[in-house]
């Protein structure tokens, strides 16, 4: 039981996803429904939004900032945490 | 037949899923904290694999508006795995740290043995 | 950790010959990441790398090298801080958080000093990377010991 | 120059800021204390400015950067997310009040501080935000700070559990990622909003992509979110933390990710979608299970903390039952419950907390005539106990008869039976503890009560629950909006 359940999962998982990529858009198609949405003004007016001809530094750094906020605290948290539990624990008191 | 043919267009798509798919089976069946670990950052990878893939435009070059360049690939997919890989690492650094202390707690690293340790049963 | 590894004279050598050449390009790749590839996180990726190699190389000779824990957690805390500070400048021009356009300076696109915020943020990142890289790093190896007092 | 549309930004800002200041003081902690808990009050007062702007002048939209919806990020801070917020700031401002003057558990206080800091950030910012992605980011923050304030107990137990929960929570971010991964590639939105607008034309064109990245969300937030399979990691890990960390991951955490949850069903699928895929059936028989699981491995616990964590997974079961029943008055019931249980969980597990530490007792076998060395502590846990049961007078009962009669107006009357069978249940787990410490009589004599400061927190989650219970209609407009959101 404890061998073929793991199994069973994999493969049930492994089917559905297998089935989802046949049904995905075209990989580089130029027209999949992934290029339609907000792609197009971030090419055409990250220069003159954001003075940054890198257009993912222009997204990560001006247009999503706050989710690079939210990323630098990500890490900030990961170092504290290592810290605290590292140094923090009763285990040396 | 048609299916194949499906598949084979987006086999970066199907690469990922099944490097996935063996991440998920490590990290389901082996007993060793790193090596599930190990399994997770698989995963992750797959993930990001897959999310950039469909940032990709045939003949698309890198978002960088250089002079006489037309056709770029899609930046936002990139731009959000660049966030997704820094959470990835923060994840496994303090994961890293909790083995240490695992290690430094239990003396093993292996699942059941750190269960059979601590005796306590699972509901 | 009662681990002593000897002196090695060719690491030590190459180490020194290398290291400046893997700073500049992290800083390259830090002051550049408007303009091609790159930006704090790669950039800082880079440079806290450099200081792993330098910490592997010289930390069992000179121990008193290792980044203390108090400067780390500034350097962390401070390009944060930075961060946010930047966002309050929008703020108090009367803009939403964050904003850049209108605020700063956007420059030539394409030239060094341009992209307004975006270079601030980048450098901020930049320190705040290389140190959480760096010390995450000597925590890890370090493992919790006592070797250095408790923060 | 300042206006209240900038209120939702400046709660997640300050709150991050206040996080990263407090680990660089230091040595000079009494300045930490201070920054802890006055932002705490500032959150308080922005959070109800915020609200009022809300219940006035109707949604807030605050486009961050300047970059309005499909380009940039922006806080949509509906009736349901002010709501939220509402009740995040109020009860952490508890339990920070609690942390400080209550007997120190953890070592490293400037981290842990710091980190329950971040943790109330990235929770504000998760029922906040307009934008998928920028929810998941603050979801991967608000999973590793939750962990960290498990792992910095720095017991063998509270490691054990940490790592195991870190391992899932990292395993339900990668399918909350995948999910956004694939809703991206049919719609090439991350706004919430414009996804809905894409989803209406593509998900016709991709239906196994859609269902493929809603079952991957719903594991990823069921993990999270701690939903009958995929709760294993909870009772250990709730169990295992310091006292605050307690109070904090059962009452407020959890639930973020359902408010997540919800707010991506309803902003990003529009109810429409909710109705045609499975999902709600699939929610609603796991839900159910939630319930009926949770209660009964309650019973058989001996160690109070793991018995009030094992409730949490049943009180989670309730949340979900209300929003997949979706009438108006069970979501009513869910909103409410998503306050009431707070409040509750709050209280026991700070008072358990506190008898834990003044006692050294863990278990119920072990607290036999405890109420008579601690009658104000004993009084508040037998408050919280009554209200979990629903006993008509306390808060509980409020969300249990508004959850009971919307399954009613859904005409699906065996999950009324489902909610009055578990609170049955509750009053069989939550007896024990209750008369093992008033009766009996062997408890030494040098227990004595906690000092003022503690027992300030526990006498005002306990008034909040009885005044909750006899006059139900503060929140009662802001409650109805929300539902209204929902249910449309």
């Amino acid at each position: 039981m404890k061998k073929v359940l793991p199994v069973l999962v994999l493969a049930a998982i492994g089917i559905l996803l297998i089935l989802t990529v046949a049904e995905m858009p075209a990989f580089g198609d130029s027209n999949a429904p992934a290029h339609r949405g907000v792609m197009e003004k971030y090419l055409r007016d990250s220069a003159i939004d954001t003075g940054a001809i890198n257009t993912i530094a222009a997204i990560i750094l001006d247009y999503r900032a706050y989710d690079t906020l939210g990323e630098a605290t990500v890490l900030f948290v990961a170092v504290l945490a290592v810290t605290a539990t590292l140094y923090g624990g009763e285990h040396h008191a | 037949m048609e299916l194949l043919e499906r598949l084979y267009t987006n086999i970066y798509y199907l690469v990922a899923v099944v490097l996935f798919v063996i991440g998920f089976h490590t990290m389901l069946t082996h007993k060793n904290l790193l090596k599930k670990l190990m399994a997770l950052n698989i995963m992750d990878t797959a993930i990001f694999l897959f999310f950039v893939a469909i940032g990709y435009r045939s003949g698309g070059q890198a978002p960088i508006l250089l002079p006489g360049v037309e056709k770029f690939v899609n930046p936002v997919p990139s731009a959000l795995i660049l966030t997704g890989i820094v959470i990835s690492v923060s994840f496994t650094a303090f994961a890293l740290a909790l083995v240490v202390l695992l290690y430094k707690h239990y003396g093993t690293l292996d699942s059941d043995e750190i269960i059979a340790i601590r005796g306590k049963k699972h509901v | 950790m009662g681990v002593s590894i000897m002196h090695d004279l060719i690491l030590e050598i190459v180490n020194r010959l290398l290291l400046p050449f893997i700073q500049l390009f992290g800083m390259y790749i830090l002051i550049h990441g408007h303009l091609s590839p790159g930006g704090g996180f790669s950039g800082g990726a880079v440079i806290g790398a450099s200081l792993i190699l330098y910490s592997l190389t010289f930390r069992f000779a000179k121990v008193k090298h290792r980044m203390d824990h108090d400067t780390s957690v500034f350097f962390e805390a401070a390009g944060a801080l930075i961060y946010v500070a930047v966002g309050f400048v929008g703020l108090l021009f009367g803009f939403n958080f964050l904003t850049n356009r209108g605020v700063f300076p956007l420059g030539v696109p394409g030239q060094l000093w341009s992209g307004g915020m975006i270079l601030v943020i980048t450098l901020a990142l930049g320190a705040k990377v290389s140190g959480t890289i760096l010390s995450l790093f000597q925590e890890l190896l370090e493992g919790g010991s006592d070797e250095h007092g408790t923060p | 120059m300042f206006s209240v549309n900038h209120a939702p930004v400046l709660i997640v800002v300050m709150l991050l800021t206040a996080g990263f200041i407090v680990p660089l003081l230091g040595k000079k902690m009494a300045l930490g204390r201070i920054l802890f808990l006055s932002v705490g009050l500032v959150v308080v007062v922005l959070s109800l400015l915020t609200t009022f702007a809300v219940l006035e002048s109707g949604t807030i939209v605050y486009a961050v950067g300047g970059w309005p919806a499909p380009h940039g990020i922006e806080l949509v801070v509906d009736a349901f997310a002010a709501y939220s917020s509402l009740v995040i700031s109020v009860i952490s401002l508890i339990i920070y009040w609690f942390v400080v003057f209550a007997p120190r558990e953890v070592k490293h206080e400037a981290g842990y501080y710091a980190l329950i800091l971040l943790l109330s950030a990235a929770m504000h910012g998760i029922v906040m935000t307009g934008d998928i992605f920028n929810l998941f980011v603050f979801v991967e923050i608000s999973s590793l700070a939750a962990v960290a304030i498990i792992a910095v107990k720095g017991t063998k137990e509270s490691i054990e559990a940490s790592f195991r929960y870190l391992m899932l929570s990292a395993l339900g971010s990668g399918g909350m990622l995948f999910g956004i991964a694939l809703l991206f590639m049919i719609t090439g939105q991350l706004s919430m909003e414009y996804m809905r607008v894409a989803l209406s034309t593509t998900a016709g064109q991709y239906p196994l992509n859609l269902l493929t990245a809603l079952g991957f969300m719903v594991i990823g937030f069921g993990i999270k979110s701690a939903l009958f399979p995929l709760h294993i990691w909870l009772p250990d890990a709730h169990a295992n933390a310091p006292t605050g960390s307690s109070a904090l991951l059962s009452g407020l955490v959890v639930k973020v990710y359902i408010i997540a949850f919800m707010r991506i069903a309803y902003m990003t699928l529009g109810m429409d979608l909710f109705y045609i895929l499975p999902l709600r059936q699939i929610l609603l028989v796991l839900a159910s299970l939630s319930i009926l699981a949770g209660s009964v491995f309650a019973i058989v616990q001996d160690n109070i903390k793991r018995l009030l964590a094992f409730s949490t997974v049943a009180q989670v079961g309730y949340i979900f039952l209300g929003f997949s029943l979706l009438t108006e008055r069970a979501v009513e019931g869910a909103i409410w419950h998503i306050l009431i249980h707070a409040i509750m969980k709050t209280l026991l597990f700070l008072a358990v907390g506190v008898v834990i530490h003044q006692s050294g007792y863990k278990k119920i076998s072990q607290i036999h005539g405890l109420a008579r060395r601690m009658p104000f502590t004993f009084a508040c846990i037998t408050l919280g106990a009554l209200s979990m049961v629903g006993i008509p007078g306390t808060a509980g009962f409020i969300s249990k008869l508004y959850l009971a009669l919307g399954a009613l107006d859904a005409g699906q009357a065996i999950f009324a039976v489902l909610i009055l069978a578990s609170s049955l249940l509750s009053a069989i787990y939550y007896f024990p503890l209750i008369i093992t410490a008033y009766f009996g009589h062997d408890a030494l004599p040098n227990i004595k009560e906690p000092s003022l400061a503690v027992r300030l927190p526990l006498a005002v989650l306990s008034l909040a629950i009885l005044f909750y219970g006899l006059m139900p209609s503060m929140l009662l407009p802001l409650v109805r909006q929300t539902a209204l959101l929902i249910t449309r």
